[in-house]
């Protein structure tokens, strides 16, 4: 009971966390998993969404709907930005394009401290929801409990989008063989393009929506992208669920797993993402016999 | 194999592009090398700041604190105008090192000021010392080996926690949660907290007495390091935050279940634009600092007005005040070092100084570490007028040896 | 991506009585591989090869045919060691390789083609081969220059027999599509196998390619075991003296190809009515 | 545009950048003041850890981001070397390497396993985790603020010690010279086909019967102490280490200087660290905290004007495999 007691903030706190990297990664597995390109300025567009909503912010629900707008509108144009500058490099592998979008998050960082400064910027959140709530006799932050609502309302969205409907199975037909759709009747620059809007408009909305939790600042950037990329590598790439459930995981080690075994946390992360990488190598490689291609795509 | 055309093309264009950068800084270098000061020429000032990486939220304000004396002082120091060198130590250490060498070698530097993290100190000190430049830091100050050219205008990286410690231990009925980010910088303040405080009777209410460190800079999310708090029985908490992290911590801290346990803290959490990120979640830390925008005195009024004038009304971070001071102290090194002042006689000049008249008040050097031998204050966050400030209390100790 | 039109070309039609021929024919060879019970089922639930028994013995050439889908490279894939079986057992030379790597059993002695013919493609044709040979070479101390040219000498014999020998200084990814083939069969000459997999060998061969493999095939070492996967009825009928017949990933028939041919049921599942094989839709790599 | 055939032929393309390079770095420290030709061995120095990205990333297929890894192995063998005692040069280069490759022989059993994708993200977390460990582990290492004033090395036994950025700089080039002499040679040789051999098609090797993996660790083994050499010359330009010498930015940034060197060429490697450095350190003087810029605006260009250089590197995602054939 004492254990359950001590662990349970930070075990709620996990889902939280969780929830805000799944949605933080979303745009980054969307893209990658299914357009291909591995863009690492991906936390750039979180920071981008995260000062947008900043921007507008002043306490009232009006101007936090409007900041999230805003947030996804920017990240959209981004996208689109993104998609222009990746096209020409779709027949090039991946490294040309993480190449290109490293080169975009450089420029994009400075872009960023130009404009706002090094100070981190607040968000002023409506004042129902910047308080704290008692749950079981702990007090917790009443904005972060709304959070876990709002983002899994948008993990089942997502999940229904590219399960369900017609966009998504096409999505998922994209990622499979692209030339396909092409058959189809869709122009591949169309997909793509949709894709980078896509990718970038969740990413700004992130950014906007976790913007009270993980403010945005010089470091938001650098810290997102390598949560996501933990993230999506965990998940499989592309796979919405398989995101879910490592955003999840990440957000437990990095709390409950802090809590129970605080000596060890500046190595749980990265410790945890090694063995899960091999271990799942291993257990990939009996299954398909590891063929030519590595690993297998579930 | 090696048989692409383009390849060549590339191989070609990289060979060209790396010889004529390279080349191009060595025609510079030796054009630059021309400067030296003769009478009243202008001179040449270096200043090491965080403008990129995982410091980037403290380095500015070392940067304008140093610009704001120039600005009010006509560009001069010590009756010569100044040249100064900015350049960007980035994460901090090794980055540092060509910074500094370009500093010495090619712009000839009288001395060097700023520096925000420890380990850039480490890289940059030897280096300096070796050449002969003074370095006048403004950042935090670990334990160096030679420090016959280092002079700290801020503080020992234990200080702030030797200041607190004692108060602590008197005013607080418990025991003490302490916390602080797992790096050296981190581990010396917690130190120097740690030892005052148990020395004057307190017990850490930490799982094994000691304090907690939380990984730098990847913690974003204190709950549940502050999870342990209530259940420790502490009746306060210290610890030491800068940047990101020190906003991070109080927003989580105000929304925990630590909430009603009091919050002392190294003044650094609400300085300046952390002050302003964390907002109402601040009201009512205690902090310890060796300067409060607040301080009555001549030359702390010159300072504050100075700064409220460029950046819109705010009042400045002790930062700020540090450069400003590493500034002012030049100024005096340099007039006293003749009319051809040489990194050597700066150093001198700067070792045979006095009292320092202040904005924190007035200080001198410690003759055997080169760090602050100053006053500590104790302040509180509170509304002052519409903003929130960190407001004077009341005195703690004078530290430095 | 093959266009299979003329399969049929050679297939005559003969006694009815075939369809008893038994798997296990006696034999003064030896087993060189036999399988027993083997199932592969691939993750989706399709079942690849269904509890297959064969037996293919030593110094024979195997042909194993059979429409798209009936499990015929998954056999291949399944003795090469490139697959795990879900089930069941594989011996090579009366020893049990089931569990073995290929890395192993290429060692052993078993090389192969592939269907999409793969070779190293920035390397040299010469240097394919060389690579291709060295894990089966006696000779020491390969990875020095001058050893590796005793190898690369030694190996210029398989570029002649695969007929690339014009070819040899080319980088392999320049190469032709028939060119490709042959370098990939040499690759797999050069490993000195006792038992020669190939996959589907004749696919998109000019006339005068499949000539020249059919004059590789037939100077290979009496001893050495062939299992050839093909489409091409002319082709195996040319080059194997027993077919095996897969159909679902289950054995349908086996016998000599003259058998075969006649056999009825055969033809209705594999060869269909016209005698021609419906191979619409290819199967992907 | 076409380029005239002989312009074409091998000793002229390997030669004339070749020759270049050799007449810059043998005449450039006399018109360089200290901190050109610091910058110099800076670039030097992460030349050689670029060069083992290259025999990763290039020559095995195996693009990592962990490089900066063994490379921080063997500057803090040197540092720590150097505060014992040991200042000869060639023993710091020797030592170092050797412990970058032991290094690297227990934590490539791991990330050999990963291929692509994983393979990045693997030797990404390993990089950390050894990050993480330079900084904890401070009884050894000196914890965060690293290891500082590190002496001035000897480079054999009774020579004197080096006391000037040039005489440190002649240093670093013979043994850069000595070491990448040595890669070419080696990778010239069959080995280098070998590996070439695994990148182009790592499943036919298999099923030719080579021991792939094993190539491939001995290839991650050889990497990792090639790093580790590179380490031992930045302990040397630095005098200092600190656990930012093996960060994440560092991997990535040489990965980069690999991409824009085209892969397989251990002089482009070279080139592009020295491209990296000049942009970082020399192009962004005037510029303060603006270095990161410049570098992006490069990359960026690099993308578009280089498309070659990019595609040496091959980078393979998992994919979805067909059903049953």
């Amino acid at each position: 009971m004492g254990a359950i007691n001590t662990h349970f903030v930070p075990a709620l706190d996990g889902v939280a966390y969780g929830l805000l990297l799944f949605v933080a990664a979303a745009g980054l597995t969307l893209l990658f998993g299914i357009g291909g390109v591995l863009n690492i300025a991906h936390g750039t567009l979180f920071a981008l969404g995260g000062y947008l909503a900043a921007s507008v912010s002043d306490g009232s629900w009006s101007s936090a709907f409007l900041g999230l707008a805003v947030a996804t509108v920017g990240g959209t144009l981004c996208g689109g930005l993104l998609a222009a500058g990746t096209l020409p490099l779709a027949d090039r592998g991946h490294l040309p394009q993480a190449l290109l979008t490293f080169g975009l998050s450089l420029v994009g960082a400075d872009v960023l401290t130009t404009v706002y400064g090094t100070d981190e910027h607040p968000v002023v959140i409506p004042k129902s929801v910047n308080g704290t709530v008692q749950i079981f006799g702990h007090v917790y932050p009443t904005y972060r409990l709304m959070f876990i609502v709002v983002a899994s309302v948008l993990a089942l969205v997502g999940t229904y989008v590219l399960g369900r409907t017609r966009a998504g199975a096409l999505l998922r037909a994209a990622a499979d063989d692209r030339e396909m759709v092409g058959a189809m009747g869709y122009a591949p620059w169309r997909v793509h393009a949709a894709l980078c809007g896509a990718a970038g408009a969740l990413a700004g909305l992130a950014g906007g929506l976790g913007a009270p939790i993980i403010g945005p600042g010089p470091d938001t950037a650098d810290k997102v992208l390598m949560l996501s990329m933990v993230v999506i590598v965990l998940g499989r790439p592309g796979s919405v669920l398989g995101a879910f459930g490592a955003a999840i995981a990440v957000g437990e080690i990095e709390t409950l797993g802090v809590s129970i075994s605080s000596n060890w946390a500046p190595y749980l992360l990265f410790g945890l993402m090694a063995v899960a990488l091999v271990v799942r190598t291993f257990r990939g490689s009996s299954a398909v016999g590891a063929g030519a291609a590595a690993g297998a795509h579930a | 194999m090696f048989s692409s055309r383009v390849s060549v093309r590339l191989r070609a264009a990289v060979a060209v592009g790396a010889v004529t950068a390279l080349a191009a800084a060595g025609c510079s270098s030796s054009t630059s090398s021309k400067s030296s000061a003769k009478g009243n020429a202008p001179i040449n000032i270096g200043l090491i700041t965080a403008l990129t990486g995982s410091n980037q939220a403290l380095g500015p304000d070392h940067l304008n604190g140093f610009q704001l004396y120039l600005d009010t002082h006509n560009d001069m120091l010590g009756g010569h105008k100044v040249s100064l060198k900015v350049g960007d130590e980035a994460n901090g250490g090794a980055a540092a090192v060509p910074v500094a060498k370009k500093m010495i070698e090619q712009d000839h530097v009288l001395a060097i000021a700023g520096i925000v993290a420890t380990p850039t100190i480490q890289a940059v000190v030897p280096i300096a010392t070796a050449a002969g430049v003074p370095v006048v830091n403004t950042g935090g100050r670990p334990t160096v080996k030679d420090v016959s050219h280092l002079w700290t205008m801020s503080f020992m990286s234990t200080d702030p926690g030797a200041s607190m410690g004692p108060y602590m231990a008197q005013n607080v009925p418990g025991s003490v949660y302490a916390f602080g980010p797992d790096y050296q910088g981190g581990y010396d303040q917690l130190r120097g907290f740690t030892d005052a405080y148990t020395k004057a009777g307190g017990k850490l209410a930490n799982d094994g007495g000691k304090a907690t460190f939380t990984p730098f800079p990847n913690t974003t999310d204190f709950t549940p390091f502050l999870s342990k708090v209530k259940a420790s029985g502490a009746k306060a908490i210290y610890c030491f935050y800068t940047g990101q992290n020190a906003i991070d911590f109080v927003k989580d801290w105000s929304q925990s279940d630590a909430k009603d346990i009091p919050l002392y803290a190294a003044g650094f959490i609400t300085e300046g634009g952390a002050l302003k990120a964390e907002g109402q979640a601040a009201n009512g830390i205690i902090t310890t600092m060796n300067y409060s925008p607040d301080i009555s005195s001549a030359a702390n009024r010159q300072f504050v007005s100075a700064w409220s004038q460029k950046y819109n009304g705010e009042a400045p971070p002790a930062t700020a005040m540090y450069s400003w001071d590493a500034a002012s102290v030049l100024d005096q090194a340099i007039a006293k070092a003749g009319p051809n002042p040489t990194p050597d006689a700066v150093n001198s000049a700067i070792k045979a100084m006095g009292q320092i008249d202040s904005p924190r008040g007035t200080w001198q050097l410690s003759a055997d570490t080169h760090v602050p031998v100053q006053k500590w204050y104790l302040r509180k966050v509170e509304m002052d007028g519409t903003a929130l400030a960190n407001v004077k209390i009341g005195d703690l100790a004078t530290i430095g040896s | 991506m093959t266009d299979v039109s003329s399969v049929s070309a050679n297939v005559s039609p003969g006694s009815a009585d075939a369809s008893s021929v038994s798997a296990n024919m006696s034999s003064v060879s030896a087993n060189m591989i036999e399988v027993s019970g083997l199932t592969k089922a691939f993750s989706g639930g399709t079942l690849a090869v269904g509890g297959l028994d064969l037996t293919f013995e030593a110094g024979r050439r195997h042909a194993v045919i059979g429409p798209n889908g009936a499990g015929k490279t998954t056999l291949l894939n399944l003795i090469a060691g490139e697959l795990r079986p879900t089930a069941g057992r594989i011996r090579y030379n009366g020893r049990d390789v089931t569990r073995t790597s290929r890395v192993k059993r290429s060692r052993l002695g078993i090389a192969r083609t592939f269907q999409q013919p793969t070779v190293w493609s920035t390397l040299s044709v010469a240097d394919n081969i060389a690579l291709a040979a060295w894990p089966h070479s006696k000779v020491r101390g390969k990875w020095r220059r001058g050893r590796y040219r005793t190898l690369s000498e030694y190996c210029e014999r398989y570029l002649e027999t695969a007929g690339i020998t014009a070819l040899a200084d080319r980088p392999a990814g320049a190469l032709a599509h028939g060119e490709r083939r042959m370098l990939d069969i040499g690759m797999a000459l050069a490993a000195e196998p006792r038992v020669l997999l190939l996959d589907e060998p004749a696919a998109g061969l000019t006339d005068q390619g499949v000539e020249r493999l059919l004059t590789a095939m037939r100077a290979l070492p009496q001893e050495v075991t062939v299992i050839v996967v093909e489409h091409d009825f002319a082709f195996v009928s040319a080059v194997a003296d027993t077919v095996t017949v897969l159909q679902d990933g289950k054995l349908l028939a086996t016998g000599t190809p003259t058998e075969i041919a006649a056999d009825a049921a055969v033809r209705t599942a594999y060869l269909g009515e016209s005698g021609v094989v419906p191979d619409a839709v290819e199967e992907v790599v | 545009m076409r380029i005239p055939a002989v312009l074409l032929s091998r000793p002229v393309r390997i030669g004339v950048p070749g020759a270049a390079l050799a007449v810059f770095l043998l005449i450039a420290p006399s018109s360089f003041d200290g901190y050109g030709i610091s910058l110099m061995s800076k670039a030097l120095a992460l030349g050689v850890l670029a060069v083992s990205v290259s025999i990763l990333a290039g020559y095995s297929g195996l693009p990592t981001m962990g490089q900066a890894a063994p490379f921080l192995v063997g500057a803090y063998t040197a540092g720590v070397m150097s505060t014992h005692g040991h200042t000869v040069g060639v023993l710091q280069l020797l030592c170092g390497t050797l412990v970058a490759a032991v290094f690297a022989a227990a934590t490539g059993l791991v990330a050999i396993r990963t291929r692509g994708v994983a393979f990045l993200m693997t030797t990404l977390a390993l990089g950390e985790l050894t990050v993480t460990a330079a900084g904890e582990w401070r009884s050894l290492t000196g914890g965060t603020d690293g290891m500082y004033g590190i002496t001035a090395i000897q480079p054999l036994p009774g020579m004197a010690a080096l006391s000037s950025d040039r005489s440190i700089y002649w240093f670093v080039l013979t043994a850069t010279v000595v070491v990448i002499a040595v890669v070419w040679w080696v990778l010239r040789s069959p080995v280098g086909k070998l590996l070439l051999a695994c990148r182009d098609h790592e499943a036919r090797m298999r099923s030719a019967g080579h021991p792939v993996t094993r190539y491939q660790w001995l290839a991650y083994v050889a990497a990792g102490a090639l790093a580790g050499f590179g380490g031992v010359l930045m302990c040397t330009v630095n005098a200092y280490v600190s656990p930012d010498d093996g960060s994440f930015s560092n991997s990535a940034l040489v990965l980069l200087a690999v991409v824009l060197g085209g892969a397989i060429s251990p002089l482009g490697a070279l080139l592009g660290a020295g491209l990296i450095v000049a942009t970082q350190d020399w192009l962004s003087g005037p510029f303060p905290g603006h270095g990161p810029l410049l570098l992006g605006l490069m990359f960026i260009v690099a993308v578009y004007a280089l498309p070659d250089g990019v595609a040496g590197i091959r980078f393979r995602v998992p994919k979805r495999r067909g059903g049953p054939a």
